[in-house]
């Protein structure tokens, strides 16, 4: 691979690298949480770890910030519809 | 025919240049040419035929439960048999004939043309959509003639898990199928309506009822997966015991409502918005006037389309729900009528100084006006919690949707089906056999329904087969409406076919209506226009000085 | 023995209210409706009006400003909706106290299960179907469902609320006006959810004092044990022309030939062990097909099963 | 490496133009994926729900799953979103060969996953978890973890079905990128199966914790 090919793949492959050890970061630590439970309220924080890992897939694998407007808001409305159906189901379950 | 077409259909000679373009229809005329044909309109047809079918069945079904009412002892039907034709007539009413309608017959076959585009923005999905419906109305079918499902549309657990002995699991299994049909024609929908306008057509110069579609296309992909698990979830439970919703395991019934009318209340609207498109269309056409407000009217889609996704807790305010969440839903149901309101006030102000034309479509359009605002009122009586204690589940419920259902949605593909009737099959309807119908359907839709909603408040509860003998007076008048009803919708599938052949050939605008379908032939040629449209006008160009002063 | 239901001749057009809340029910939603109307009657007159007026061809004058008319817009954007939500706070007022009963309240259990209702008393007085209460005073009914969703619906008293296989729910209510109204299940819960229904007898205290201490005697095991036999459907196999099972008139004390070749008597145990285990005991020259209902019949129901079938005599024609 | 071929889309004959193709191809992808989240959304609101009505038994359950192999499926998982981030990247470039390499690494990977979790249900059928194929329920004590096990081979099952078809949809896609000019005609293909695959990947992140993780 000549240099200038080698250059090219990198200024392709970089994103995606970075998501990988993002990913495979975040997995470690969920893993580690999730093995040793240092403490009782620690599904809060694996909640939030697992936050990041979906907007790391969404914004670095999928490059949906290079996508047009229009597609970026079509990534983001399915999770505010789940948010919708989660959060007016709860106003039933959690104040019975 | 003219010798043209005959000259077309012989192989043997050489093609002649005919003057005008072949149409959709003339163009071929072999079986793979209708049935395995990627042309919008062409689908847009067999949809068209498939749910008349399917509306036929359903009306069966209705008509023999009203049957069924007209004696309070219930001896005409056994219980079962009752239990299963209202199902049916649910399930068939709702999934394949209500939901693809407007949508899939109008939605289809005017899209392209509304926007100025060749085709759908997918053509062959278009067309795997429609055998995705196919396949699940044979497994609808299936389950009608092997024995039937008595679940009742809404397929509550654990009747419809563990205590039905009937053939749940076909049936659920056809509306699975048939949901996947309505996702990818939402999705369909909406990459055309996003990416195939033509050049100059911008999102406020497109027509209502593009907007309507747009919205409803947005309830398909949003709404339809959640019912899609529930089901699925149904059909493991009750096939394979793994239960979700049993309530030995401790599992809760009411999880599986919850699901249920996340997607059912949208549903609802996916009823509802395609038939308010039409209405402006209709409106907008026959007082020659531009739409009033047509911003609000747009933005008052697109609210309907999310709004509505918060206000599904209120068909569950009895079931020991929480009171914050019932007071919550209903409050945000109260908010949801107002989009609705907006476009009844600006129907009534289009036709305010317009120059009326009060031809068929606009009868059934003003019957809708009607009809659909005393039913989304009486909505509002059942999204008021105290008045939902008592009305919940009573026939005031079912008057409800059905003002909502055939007042409004029936009458606005009814009107809609009329007046783009010249643009599917290039013939006019007869005027007079028209306004007959559409006097004929309003009448027994009122003789119907309408004693239902004493019935309701009354305290007769609604699937009852069995009824107190003081409800029968009202059952009899409701019964003997139905027949008018029935008589009533018979009527224009006589003279609609008539006029394929008998009718007169239709010119390209016979209403003097604006719109790019309106500017293309009837029935327009295989690709919707000659060259493609530049929209440099505004929507609904009509003038506002009167035309027929003096 | 129908019961005068009141209210209920053929052309009411109104249903009869048994309880304050009830008339308040009522008085919300003829408000309601007067409002609604307020807002709808003008729309209908005007699309008519309109059509007439404006028709094509009549010469009248049609121009109209176009300018952007927000104001309107808002206005009846706004107006119907504050005037509407003056409704809802109203039907949310009512539903609070609906939803908390109040401490004094007599307790009745309630429990709905394929296609009956079953009410008991603090006392222990059971009812099948009906239920008698006394006027003037708080009752809860405390419900669950054994099988699927039902709902129990009083609509003399406005009120309803389902019954949940997995948790119980309540209701409450203080009727006032004695007299004899329906009852029903008004969640759809299968083949017979039509004859889920009843009679809701409201009586004056005095009245139903001595109704529940006679309810205890004169409403004889036996009337009690012919409700249940008519709500399992034991009539369905077991009535006189069935041809699936022996029919059981006057088969008390009769005696039995069994399969294994020997003779018993029908007394209280054969029957009571034969519910409850019909595959024990086969009878000569039946196949035995019933299901067992251990499990479903309580004990007390299965002495007012029997007590009803010792009551069977042979057909008299 | 390798000498790059021409790049390009051809066009439909209703579009007007190639980035009006491209771009309704990738709105109509990400249109789909928003269906399947929200169909993956009703079991997560059944786990989350359990995990209210039933946190006892729902902990108990999670006792029974098999953590580290999930955890292994998930890293698999990540890999293979990452060779196909490469595939895509390789066939904007236009090294086909090593675009074909890549997604082959990423089917296999795709059927690594598939063969840990078929693992995973042996064991869990040889722990008699698996009530409904009859057997006596391992956990009969405490009922309410049926439901919660009963969510787990739900979700996992159709995960897993999402990926047999994925994996067969990209062998398919692999023997037609192979040809000479499909990469000058239908290069977008790789685009738009990138981004279903992703999100495989990302229900998949997903469910790993809400049945695996969460208050283990």
């Amino acid at each position: 691979m000549t240099p200038e090919e080698r250059r090219q793949l990198w200024q392709h492959m970089r994103t995606p690298v970075i998501s990988l050890g993002l990913l495979m970061a975040l997995l470690a630590i969920n893993v580690i949480l999730g093995a040793t439970l240092p403490f009782h309220g620690v599904w809060m924080l694996e909640a939030a770890v697992v936050l990041c890992m979906v907007l790391v897939v969404l914004f670095l694998s999928m490059d949906v910030s290079h996508e047009a407007p229009l597609i970026r808001v079509f990534s983001m409305l399915g999770f505010f519809w789940v948010l919708i159906l989660f959060t007016m189901t709860l106003t039933d379950y959690l104040a019975r | 025919m003219s010798p043209s077409d005959a000259v077309m259909r012989d192989p043997g000679t050489a093609r002649p240049t005919i003057d005008r373009p072949a149409d959709y229809l003339h163009e071929e005329h072999t079986l793979r040419s209708w049935f395995f044909s990627t042309d919008h309109k062409r689908i847009g047809l067999l949809y068209l035929a498939s749910i008349t079918f399917f509306f036929v069945l359903g009306a069966i079904a209705a008509c023999l439960v009203r049957l069924a009412l007209i004696v309070p002892d219930g001896t005409i039907f056994s219980s079962d048999t009752y239990n299963k034709l209202f199902t049916m007539h649910g399930v068939i009413m709702i999934w394949f004939f209500l939901i693809p309608s407007i949508p899939a017959t109008f939605g289809n076959f005017l899209l392209p043309l509304m926007i100025g585009a060749k085709d759908v923005a997918f053509p062959h999905l278009n067309l795997a959509s429609f055998y995705i419906f196919i396949t699940g109305a044979l497994f609808t079918l299936i389950t009608l003639v092997i024995g039937g499902v008595d679940t009742g549309w809404t397929f509550y657990a654990p009747f419809s898990t563990t205590f039905s002995n009937t053939y749940v699991i076909p049936a659920l299994i056809g509306v699975i199928i048939v949901g996947f049909s309505s996702i990818l024609t939402g999705l369909n929908f909406v990459v055309t309506i996003h990416k195939m306008r033509c050049p100059g057509m911008t999102w406020f110069r497109m027509p209502i009822f593009v907007w309507t579609l747009y919205a409803t296309s947005l309830i398909f992909l949003l709404a339809t997966p959640v019912i899609t698990i529930a089901l699925i979830l149904l059909v493991m439970e009750r096939a394979f015991g793994i239960g979700v919703f049993d309530p030995r395991l401790g599992g809760d019934p009411v999880l599986f409502e919850h699901l249920f009318w996340f997607y059912s209340h949208p549903a609802v609207y996916i009823m509802v918005l395609p038939g308010m498109g039409v209405i402006t269309e209709l409106v907008a056409a026959f007082s020659q006037k531009k739409v009033f407000g047509y911003r609000f009217v747009a933005y008052a889609s697109i609210a309907l389309a999310s709004v509505t996704f918060l206000v599904w807790g209120h068909h569950m305010f009895v079931n020991g729900e929480s009171q914050l969440a019932a007071t919550v839903y209903s409050l945000l149901s109260f908010a949801v009528a107002v989009p609705s309101a907006v476009k009844v006030y600006n129907w009534t102000a289009t036709i305010h100084k317009g120059s009326i034309h009060l031809d068929t479509p606009m009868l059934y359009a003003m019957g809708y006006i009607g009809l659909f605002v005393l039913g989304g009122l009486t909505g509002l009586f059942l999204a008021t919690l105290a008045i939902d204690a008592h009305l919940h589940d009573t026939y005031f419920v079912v008057a409800h949707f059905h003002y909502i259902m055939v007042g409004g949605t029936m009458l606005a593909f009814l009107g809609g089906l009329h007046y783009w009737w010249p643009k599917f099959t290039g013939r006019m309807y007869p005027e007079a056999f028209g306004r007959v119908g559409a006097g004929l359907i309003f009448i027994g839709f009122n003789v119907t329904f309408f004693p239902q909603f004493i019935l309701g408040y009354l305290g007769m509860p609604r699937r009852y087969h069995v009824y107190p003998p003081e409800f029968q007076l009202l059952n009899i008048m409701s019964s003997a409406g139905a027949t008018i009803l029935a008589a009533g919708y018979f009527f224009p599938m006589v003279y609609l076919i008539w006029s394929l052949w008998y009718g007169k050939k239709a010119p390209a605008n016979p209403w003097n209506a604006k719109g790019l379908e309106w500017t293309t032939s009837s029935p327009p040629p295989t690709h919707n226009f000659l060259n493609t449209p530049l929209v440099d006008f505004e929507p609904y160009g009509y003038e506002n000085k009167a035309p027929e002063i003096g | 023995m129908t019961p005068d239901i009141a209210g209920s001749h053929p052309l009411a057009l109104w249903p009869a209210a048994a309880s304050r809340s009830a008339t308040e029910v009522d008085h919300l939603i003829l408000a309601f409706t007067g409002i609604t109307l307020v807002l709808t009657v003008p729309i209908f007159l005007a699309i008519t009006y309109f059509a007439l007026r404006y028709r094509a061809g009549r010469n009248t004058v049609r121009r109209h400003t176009e300018g952007r008319d927000v104001k309107i817009e808002l206005s009846w954007m706004l107006i119907p909706f504050a005037l509407t939500l003056g409704f809802f706070l109203w039907g949310a007022i009512i539903f609070n106290t609906e939803l908390h009963p109040p401490g004094d309240s007599m307790e009745i259990q309630a429990i709905g299960r394929q296609w009956m209702w079953k009410f008991e008393h603090p006392g222990g007085q059971a009812e099948i179907n009906d239920l008698h209460v006394p006027a003037g005073q708080n009752i809860m009914i405390n419900m669950i469902s054994q099988d699927v969703i039902h709902s129990l619906y009083l609509p003399a008293l406005r009120i309803q609320m389902e019954t949940l296989p997995n948790r119980y729910t309540q209701v409450w209510f203080k009727a006032d006006r004695p007299g004899t109204y329906r009852l029903y299940c008004s969640e759809y819960c299968g083949t017979d959810h039509s004859k889920m229904d009843g009679n809701l007898t409201i009586m004056s205290p005095g009245d139903f004092a001595n109704w529940l201490t006679e309810a205890g005697s004169t409403q004889s095991l036996a009337a009690i044990g012919a409700r249940l036999y008519a709500a399992y459907g034991c009539g369905g196999c077991h009535n006189d022309n069935a041809r699936v099972a022996p029919s059981l008139a006057g088969i008390y004390g009769s005696e039995i030939k069994l399969a294994d070749g020997t003779t018993t008597i029908a007394d209280d145990t054969f029957l009571r062990n034969k519910i409850l285990n019909p595959d024990t005991q086969k009878i000569a020259g039946t196949k035995q097909v019933m299901p067992s209902f251990h499990g479903i019949l309580k004990e007390d129901d299965l002495t007012h099963i029997v007590a009803y079938i010792r009551t069977l005599q042979e057909p008299t024609q | 490496m390798a000498e790059a071929v021409l790049v390009g889309i051809e066009r439909a004959e209703h579009f007007e133009s190639i980035d009006q193709q491209r771009e309704a191809a990738s709105l109509g992808m990400w249109a789909w994926l928003l269906t399947e989240l929200l169909l993956f959304s009703g079991l997560f609101l059944i786990a989350l729900i359990l995990r209210i009505q039933h946190p006892a038994a729902v902990t108990l359950a999670t006792t029974h799953l098999k953590f580290w192999i999930g955890a292994a499926n998930t890293a698999v998982l990540i890999c293979s979103s990452f060779t196909m981030s490469g595939a895509i990247g390789l066939s904007r470039l236009g090294w086909q060969r090593g675009m074909v390499g890549c997604m082959l690494a990423t089917a296999t990977l795709g059927t690594l996953f598939l063969g840990l979790k078929g693992f995973e249900y042996y064991q869990d059928y040889a722990e008699h978890m698996m009530r409904f194929l009859g057997q006596p329920y391992a956990l009969a004590a405490d009922q309410a973890t049926r439901l919660f096990i009963d969510v787990y081979f739900i979700t996992t099952a159709l995960h897993g079905l999402h990926l047999i078809t994925g994996v067969s949809i990209l062998l398919v896609l692999t023997v037609m990128a192979g040809r000479p000019n499909f990469l000058a005609q239908h290069q977008n293909r790789i685009e738009i199966y990138g981004l279903y695959w992703h999100f495989i990947d990302l229900i998949w992140i997903i469910v790993f914790p809400v049945l695996y993780v969460l208050n283990r």
